[in-house]
């Protein structure tokens, strides 16, 4: 490896939690191994880096954008924007880059929603607002007129922003797989563009219970059963992902006796995970009677978008819930 | 926009051997129902894919029509059962994305009913016609103010840092 | 490649020219639609002209696709794709867009019409560009078949086909083959002796070369598909050796264990333990019952392996399971009769002197217990009064809501006997008489000239509860005359509950074995109600007499000769096609969640427990595409139906919603 | 199938059926006889049920609603569980002794007088009163067979099985204001 | 086990036999019976001929007074039994109809959900949910030798559905097998009394009285036993007044089959209320159970 010119890596981080931040962590001494292969001219999180050094740059002169986060407001995008121009390569990093994530589930508000769940009504950032401020994007200071980036409406994800190279999901990426990435980036050995990074079955595949037939008389949430340890989740009437949910975690949600919650987005060629699910799991359910599926599926699933579209909101193919006439 | 002169597109996916010949008898019986169905033929209510009703809203469509042959009347035995059990499970999700449910509607029409899905048809233009446009394509729009937002940052940042973009 | 679509738009005279500007609709494509090399208009494409247009163009222009947008697919598909394919273009390469019944004929706005065809061009044209060519796949049929029932329809189909010079195989769960035909005394209108007619065909089967019999044998399992089952028989042990058996009966005389005949004897008369159900049987190979044989239950006796001159018996034969390769199955699983337990107002099993229709068969045969005597059961009163009871588990929703469609007629030939041998008054209670074959009605004349009397009222109940001193020790049937709107009370010494067909009770557990669905009454469906009542869906399974709903012996001999002409020209055709619409599995990447495991109804999904992953067979799959869209990893893909190509379908069906979104 | 019937508008079988719950079976009817031939009082009607759904079809309303069928009626059901078609004769036949009250279309009988006298009770006290029944009926109706009842109902009474005084419920006040709103609802006094 | 108590109003007073022997075999089965506070009348069948709304609103006020923790009520009259019965049904099958009945309801300050109650017949609580063996057990004078016409009437077993057979019940016939009793199969036992024909036509009553007691006699009856109040005054009360009518000799004790269990439990007959009924029993079950009873 270190024959090889240094390349020039960037990692950056748009709307998400700062989890892939720490991910990437998680390929523990190997993070050297970047660091010896890559010079790192962007990691806001770790390093002292600038966007003024960014812009200053030549096109194409990041030999490796890693993006993580969604695309929530103007400055996001335009980083979005700078950071594709900058990169030879941009990978979507993370799912909340790849299909919009939790943040992504805000699509189910508006922007107004948003803000008046977080300034009107408290959270635990702003627990008492009573002039009830909000951000603006223009503020006229003494001093001149200060700006804040605005907020969009709609999470976008980063390929409905810009064109993206690669996507490595997860939330947060596995840390084999990260480390599979950056190898491939590193011997030149990457698939076609566009592609995902990592495998391209479910998680059933590594799930180590055992699968019958499927016939489904109830949906249980979490707290309703102890479920079997042996038995597919699914089976036992858990809505349990994993039959749409891209492999490469090891199954490590029903490893412990939980359902898989779809973190890693859906195979290759699908265009929308929460239909996959809709579809599969309608299939199976055990009544031909309209009256009865209706409440299976009313009584059972009582937050069909949380269930079906938790990580993929923003990707999916209504991408968030309809405005209403006056928003 | 006033309902009356807005002219709803409706995608219908209509099984291969009861309803879409259903609709060629209402064909052939020149029964005139409203132009607003378009009709793609599925080889069975079964292989309609909740993904199919969900891209034909989000690129534009106001309403959707899926179409089989009556329970225990199938071609294929009781795959129409699978597209009662999808269409149930599709309405309460998109219920929740927003949706009017009543957009979107499963209808039995065997092959000599051809009467009864014109008049299906006509109910489903009525009643979508009723609900207004869906344009879905307008639910991601940022009303204008993106493109600005990004401009004044790409001015500030020349105006801050003497650099050009 | 680059594609090159050729788009032909039909004027179908004014037909579709009337209501859609086709001249503005094939400019509008050839100018708009990518890809699109060739756009024309024609009078009428499906014309040897217009066809020989397309043709040309493929052969000129090396068009990849060909959209025609002209009349329903199911009216000239076929048309248009052997167009594409003499010109050497893979006819799944051509897509049809459905101009007149879609659009022109219901319709009569042009702007909209024109509007709308742009649209269906458009989707098809997207569509077609992602069609990929197929190939039809052809199996060879193996000429032998199965045909399972031995009863009439079962027996007609097996001699059409094995005179015909194939193989059959004829199985039959019974000791015997014969069916209920061999239990009835009379057959109407016509009042031939049944056995009279029926023995000679049983013993033709028996010893046709062509026809292998399995009779006390029950069909197991059914795999493969049409051209090539694989087909599992049970033979249950006989303990009779069949090769050392030569049928003589000695053992029958000589077992000493009497068992009440439930089933040839409709309960009316009595067997041995080692028996054959009747003296015509084919084969006269005689089995063992071994829940009332002596030796099988106390481990005493053996008279029978002591007189045979043979030495066949054998105690120790066990159930066999016999592995057949056929081409074809013809289904001819007949009936089982009505419980009429099920009415209790009607009094039978608890009244002694009310009968089934099975019974009374038995009672006035020559050949039953009574020796065709019609007596009471007391076995020597002749009864003064006879009641015939219409409809019982038929025409009623709280039993079977069908009409059994012969009942009626078998009445009037119950009518006719009771006039014909005693002196007994016979009523039948009937709401609709049903005659409507040939010489049915006129049978029914007869019986009125014969003196029997008609009261039209469902029967409300038969009971022993005297009101009036006449009533005593008699069965009194209590009806409304609904033609003169009073309440009767007719006392009887007996009464003969006209029971209803039913499917047999282990019909639905058979047919799935086959890919066969059934009626909400049970009945096998049959492919088309009209046209095409002898298939099914599944191809290479046949279904002949009442297994497929309640008919006659007429209907039921035609429908097993015409299941056997329908096998006879797949096995004189050698080979079937498959339509290559199928499903198909990417097992590479299938993680073997069994979602689909359980949704095909023709069985055509296989789990593979050894790689963890599905897998579709293809000769079995229909093509529905219910799998394709419900696998949660997006793995099936359905062939000329993939997702690929139905989204593009949606894309170009909105092209205009799209522009209206962008603007 | 609601097309179907509306077809029919104003017809009695639509009157009929919109007044009975589970009444649209009633097109149904085969004519086969069987609750004429079940009725325990058949042999008393002027009707058999069978020949008034016959009626009921052919809009003969005024016949319909004056025939003694519904007072023989005695509310076995044998009509009904035994009716091929699932037709609910006897809440049929509940709904053509409603009309012929409201219109007071019945001749020679005194149920309805009866069925007043009892529901009057209920309506009062909360509870039925036999020896009021017996009495205010009786006296009014027939006196003469209330002669004949006099052994009996002093037996009766003698074994403690009736009483002079009718039991009244607590809150019964509460129950007018339900029966007030029943009849408020449904248009009768 | 437990249960809303609907006693109705016949068992007030002319059928208080069959109201003390409930009590008295319950408590001896484990079977709590909680009365309904304050409970009205059914109607009977003269509230349905008047006014359908008000009928099922009258009757739903005693399904409104189940206290909540109770789902499942007992009526031992046939008539309360299918009126509580039938009024659940309609507003469970016609959500309208229901919502209208609660209008009523509401008028008194009460609200049913429809389907909240199970209503049961005293027979099938016995039979399906006590059971064989509890029952078994619990005899300790087994009615042997005594000949016992089962009779159902008409209203538990048609048209709702208690997992009996409509035309020819067997419940009752089991239980007083279970019982020691001989039971006579008789064709009749699900034929009608004639009900409240007895108040409107007398003749046409009689016959059907008389039909029934006549078949029951043709197969050598000693007593009839029944489970509805109404079946037994029309079979006992007017029992004489029948053999007037025709000039025939019935003498028929018509007992309720709780009576009969109480017997076969060692129950003080008094209790039970044996002495209520016209044809008095105590000579016949004297007779056949060998020695005194009391």
């Amino acid at each position: 490896m270190s024959d090889k010119p240094k390349g020039k890596l960037a990692f950056y981080w748009a709307a998400s939690c700062g989890g892939c931040d720490i991910s990437l962590l998680a390929i523990d001494e190997k993070i050297l191994d970047v660091a010896e292969a890559f010079d790192i001219v962007l990691w806001p999180c770790a390093t002292d880096g600038k966007v003024r050094d960014v812009e200053k740059m030549a096109d194409g002169e990041i030999d490796v954008c890693l993006f993580n986060g969604g695309i929530r407001t103007s400055e996001q995008e335009y980083m979005a924007q700078l950071l594709r121009r900058k990169s030879k390569v941009l990978v979507a990093f993370g799912s909340c880059a790849c299909e919009g994530c939790i943040p992504g589930l805000a699509n189910m508000n508006t922007r107004q929603e948003v803000f008046d769940t977080v300034y009107k009504e408290g959270s635990a950032t702003m627990p008492e607002n009573p002039q009830d401020v909000r951000p603006q994007p223009a503020t006229k200071m003494p001093e001149g007129t200060l700006h804040l980036p605005i907020f969009y409406d709609t999470l976008k994800t980063l390929d409905q922003t810009v064109e993206v190279d690669y996507y490595l999901p997860g939330c947060p990426p596995e840390a084999d797989n990260i480390w599979n990435a950056i190898v491939a980036i590193l011997e030149s050995k990457l698939p076609p563009k566009g592609s995902v990074i990592g495998l391209n079955t479910t998680v059933c595949e590594e799930c180590p219970r055992t699968r019958g037939e499927k016939k489904i008389k109830k949906f249980y949430r979490t707290w309703e059963i102890i479920p079997d340890e042996e038995t597919c989740l699914l089976e036992q009437g858990l809505l349990c992902c994993g039959i749409a949910t891209r492999a490469g975690c090891g199954a490590l949600c029903p490893e412990v006796n939980s359902p898989c919650i779809g973190c890693h987005g859906a195979n290759d060629g699908v265009a929308d995970f929460g239909a996959r699910l809709m579809s599969a799991l309608a299939s199976v359910i055990d009544s031909d009677d309209p009256d009865e599926i209706r409440r299976i599926i009313e009584e059972g699933i009582p937050d069909p978008v949380g269930n079906f579209y938790r990580f993929s909101l923003a990707a999916s193919q209504l991408r968030r819930k309809k405005k209403s006439q006056n928003a | 926009m006033s309902n009356e002169n807005f002219d709803p597109i409706i995608v219908g996916f209509f099984c291969n051997w009861c309803s879409y010949r259903a609709a060629d008898l209402a064909g052939s019986a020149r029964i005139k129902y409203p132009p607003n169905v378009r009709i793609i033929r599925v080889m069975c209510s079964g292989r309609v894919d909740p993904t199919f009703v969900l891209k034909a809203l989000a690129d534009g469509a106001d309403g959707v029509m899926i179409a089989g042959c009556h329970p225990g009347e199938c071609h294929y035995i009781d795959q129409n059962y699978k597209a009662m059990r999808r269409y149930e499970m599709l309405k309460h999700t998109l219920t929740a994305m927003g949706v009017e449910p009543e957009r979107v509607r499963l209808v039995w029409a065997s092959a000599a009913e051809g009467q009864q899905l014109a008049e299906a048809i006509g109910e489903l233009v009525a009643d979508v016609r009723r609900l207004g446009p869906l344009h879905w394509p307008q639910n991601w729009d940022e009303n204008g103010q993106r493109q600005k937002a990004l401009d004044d940052i790409v001015k500030e940042h020349e105006e801050a840092m003497e650099v050009s973009a | 490649m680059a594609d090159k679509i050729g788009i032909y738009v039909c004027h179908c005279g004014s037909n579709i020219a009337g209501t859609i500007d086709v001249e503005e609709v094939a400019r509008w494509a050839g100018k708009n639609i990518e890809g699109v090399v060739v756009s024309r208009d024609y009078k009428f494409m499906c014309s040897s002209l217009g066809q020989q247009m397309i043709e040309d163009d493929i052969r000129k222009e090396g068009l990849t696709g060909v959209v025609v947008g002209a009349c329903s697919p199911h009216l000239h598909e076929k048309t248009f794709r052997n167009a594409c394919k003499r010109a050497g273009l893979n006819p799944f390469l051509c897509q049809m867009t459905n101009l007149r019944e879609h659009v022109s004929w219901v319709n009569s706005d042009k702007a909209a019409g024109t509007k709308k065809a742009k649209a269906l061009i458009f989707a098809s044209a997207e569509r077609v560009k992602r069609q990929k060519p197929l190939e039809p796949m052809e199996v060879e049929v193996n000429p032998a078949t199965l045909v399972v029932g031995g009863g009439i329809a079962g027996l007609q189909a097996t001699l059409e086909l094995a005179d015909a010079g194939y193989p059959v195989y004829l199985v039959e769960r019974e000791p015997s083959i014969g069916g209920h035909m061999a239990q009835f005394d009379k057959t109407f209108p016509t009042l031939d002796c049944s056995a009279c007619i029926l023995t000679p065909k049983m013993s033709e089967v028996g010893q046709h070369e062509n026809v292998t019999l399995l009779t006390y044998s029950e069909l197991e399992e059914v795999s493969g598909s049409v051209g090539n089952f694989k087909v599992k028989i049970r033979k249950k042990a006989r303990y009779i050796d069949y090769d050392k058996c030569t049928g003589c009966g000695i053992c029958t005389e000589k077992c000493p264990r009497k068992v009440i005949d439930d089933v040839f004897e409709a309960g009316m008369g009595y067997r041995k333990a080692i028996y054959s159900p009747f003296p015509q049987a084919v084969p006269r190979i005689p089995v063992i019952d071994t829940e009332n044989c002596t030796w099988f239950t106390r481990g005493k006796c053996q008279v029978c392996s002591k007189v045979c001159p043979t030495d066949a018996v054998d105690y120790d034969q066990k159930d066999e399971t016999v592995e057949l390769n056929v081409g074809n199955i013809i289904m001819a699983t007949g009936w089982k009769l009505f419980d009429c337990k099920r009415v209790p107002q009607y009094g039978f099993g608890r009244l002694a002197n009310v009968y089934t229709s099975m019974e009374f068969e038995r009672l006035c045969n020559a050949a039953g217990p009574t020796s065709g005597k019609i007596v009471m059961r007391d076995g020597k009163t002749e009864p003064k009064s006879v009641a015939i009871v219409h409809c019982v588990g038929s025409r009623d929703v709280t039993s079977n809501p069908y009409c059994s469609g012969v009942c009626c007629m078998a009445a009037l030939k119950f009518g006719h006997l009771v006039l014909e041998k005693t002196k007994a008054e016979v009523y039948s209670f009937y709401i609709d008489m049903r005659t409507p074959m040939k010489e049915y009605e006129e049978f029914y004349q007869r019986l009125l000239g014969e003196g029997m009397h008609f009261i039209r009222g469902k029967v409300a109940e038969v009971t022993d509860a005297a009101r009036r001193p006449e009533e005593h020790g008699k069965l009194i049937v209590q009806a409304e005359d609904t033609l003169l709107g009073k309440q009767r009370r007719i006392p009887v010494d007996m009464v003969i509950l006209m029971g209803g067909l039913e499917p047999q009770a282990d019909a639905k557990e058979l047919g799935i074995k086959c890919g066969l669905s059934c009626s909400m009454a049970g009945w096998y469906t049959e492919r088309h109600p009209k046209l095409d009542p002898v298939a099914t869906m599944t191809d290479g399974v046949f279904v002949a007499g009442v297994c497929q709903g309640p008919k006659d012996i007429p209907a039921s001999v035609a429908q097993g000769a015409a299941a056997a002409a329908r096998v006879a020209g797949m096995i004189a055709k050698g080979i079937v096609t498959i339509e290559p619409i199928v499903a198909s599995i990417d097992e590479e990447n299938c993680s073997g969640c069994r979602i689909c495991n359980d949704l095909c109804p023709f069985n055509a999904i296989e789990y593979d427990e050894e790689k963890k992953v599905s897998r579709v067979i293809t000769a079995l799959c229909k093509g529905c595409g219910t799998c394709v869209a419900a696998c949660p990893a997006g793995v099936i893909t359905g062939a000329h139906f993939n997702n690929e190509q139905i989204f593009a379908e949606i894309d170009g069906i909105l092209w205009d919603a799209r522009e209206e979104a962008t603007v | 199938m609601a097309a179907h019937i509306a077809e029919k508008k104003g017809t009695f079988l639509e009157e009929v059926i919109e007044a009975t719950p589970g009444g649209e079976r009633l097109v149904h009817c085969l004519q086969c006889g069987s609750c004429g031939g079940s009725c325990p009082s058949g042999a008393d009607m002027q009707y058999t049920p069978r020949t008034l759904i016959a009626m009921i079809n052919a809009n003969d309303r005024d016949a319909v609603l004056a025939a003694n069928t519904m007072w023989a009626c005695v509310s076995c059901y044998f009509c009904t569980s035994r009716c091929p078609q699932d037709i609910p004769i006897t809440d049929i036949i509940y709904t053509l002794k409603r009309l012929s009250i409201a219109e007071k279309r019945y001749r020679d009988t005194d149920a309805p007088a009866l069925a007043k006298t009892f529901t009057d009770f209920v309506d009062r006290y909360g509870r039925s009163f036999e020896f009021g029944l017996a009495t205010g009926y009786h006296l009014l109706k027939r006196p003469i067979s209330m002669m004949k009842m006099g052994p009996m109902g002093l037996q009766m009474f003698t074994r403690g099985r009736m009483a002079l005084r009718p039991t009244k419920i607590r809150q019964i006040e509460q129950l007018q204001a339900i029966i007030n709103k029943a009849k408020e609802l449904s248009g009768s006094k | 086990m437990k249960f809303a108590y609907y006693p109705g109003c016949s068992l007030e007073r002319n059928a208080a036999a069959y109201d003390h022997s409930v009590r008295e075999v319950s408590d001896l089965l484990g079977i709590k019976l909680q009365e309904i506070d304050d409970w009205n009348c059914c109607g009977a069948t003269e509230y349905f001929s008047q006014n359908e709304l008000a009928a099922c609103a009258v009757i739903a006020r005693n399904l409104a007074l189940v206290e909540p923790q109770t789902d499942q009520i007992v009526a031992p009259c046939a008539a309360c039994y299918l009126n509580l019965a039938k009024t659940d049904k309609l507003m469970v099958d016609h959500p309208e109809f229901g919502k209208e009945v609660n209008q009523c309801l509401a008028a008194g300050g009460l609200k049913y959900e429809p389907g909240r109650v199970t209503v049961r017949h005293m027979l099938d609580v016995i039979v399906d949910d006590v059971g064989e063996t509890a029952v078994r057990d619990k005899v300790v004078r087994p009615l042997a030798g005594l000949r016992v016409a089962p009779y159902y009437g008409c209203q538990v077993v048609r048209p709702i559905d208690n997992n009996d057979n409509p035309e020819y019940p067997m419940k009752m016939d089991h239980l007083l097998s279970w019982l020691g009793a001989e039971v006579v199969d008789y064709p009749v036992k699900a034929h009608c009394c004639g009900g409240h024909l007895t108040q409107i036509s007398e003749p046409q009553a009689f016959e059907l009285i008389r039909r029934l007691l006549q078949n029951a006699q043709d197969y050598n009856t000693d007593m009839i036993i029944c489970m509805c109040p109404m079946c037994q005054l029309n079979l006992d009360g007017y029992q004489s007044r029948v053999n007037g009518f025709f000039g025939t000799e019935f003498k028929l004790p018509i007992m309720y089959f709780t009576q009969m269990l109480g017997i076969a439990f060692g129950i003080d007959p008094q209790k039970l209320g044996f002495g209520k009924e016209l044809v008095t029993a105590m000579p016949v079950l004297e007779a056949k159970l060998g020695g005194q009873l009391v």
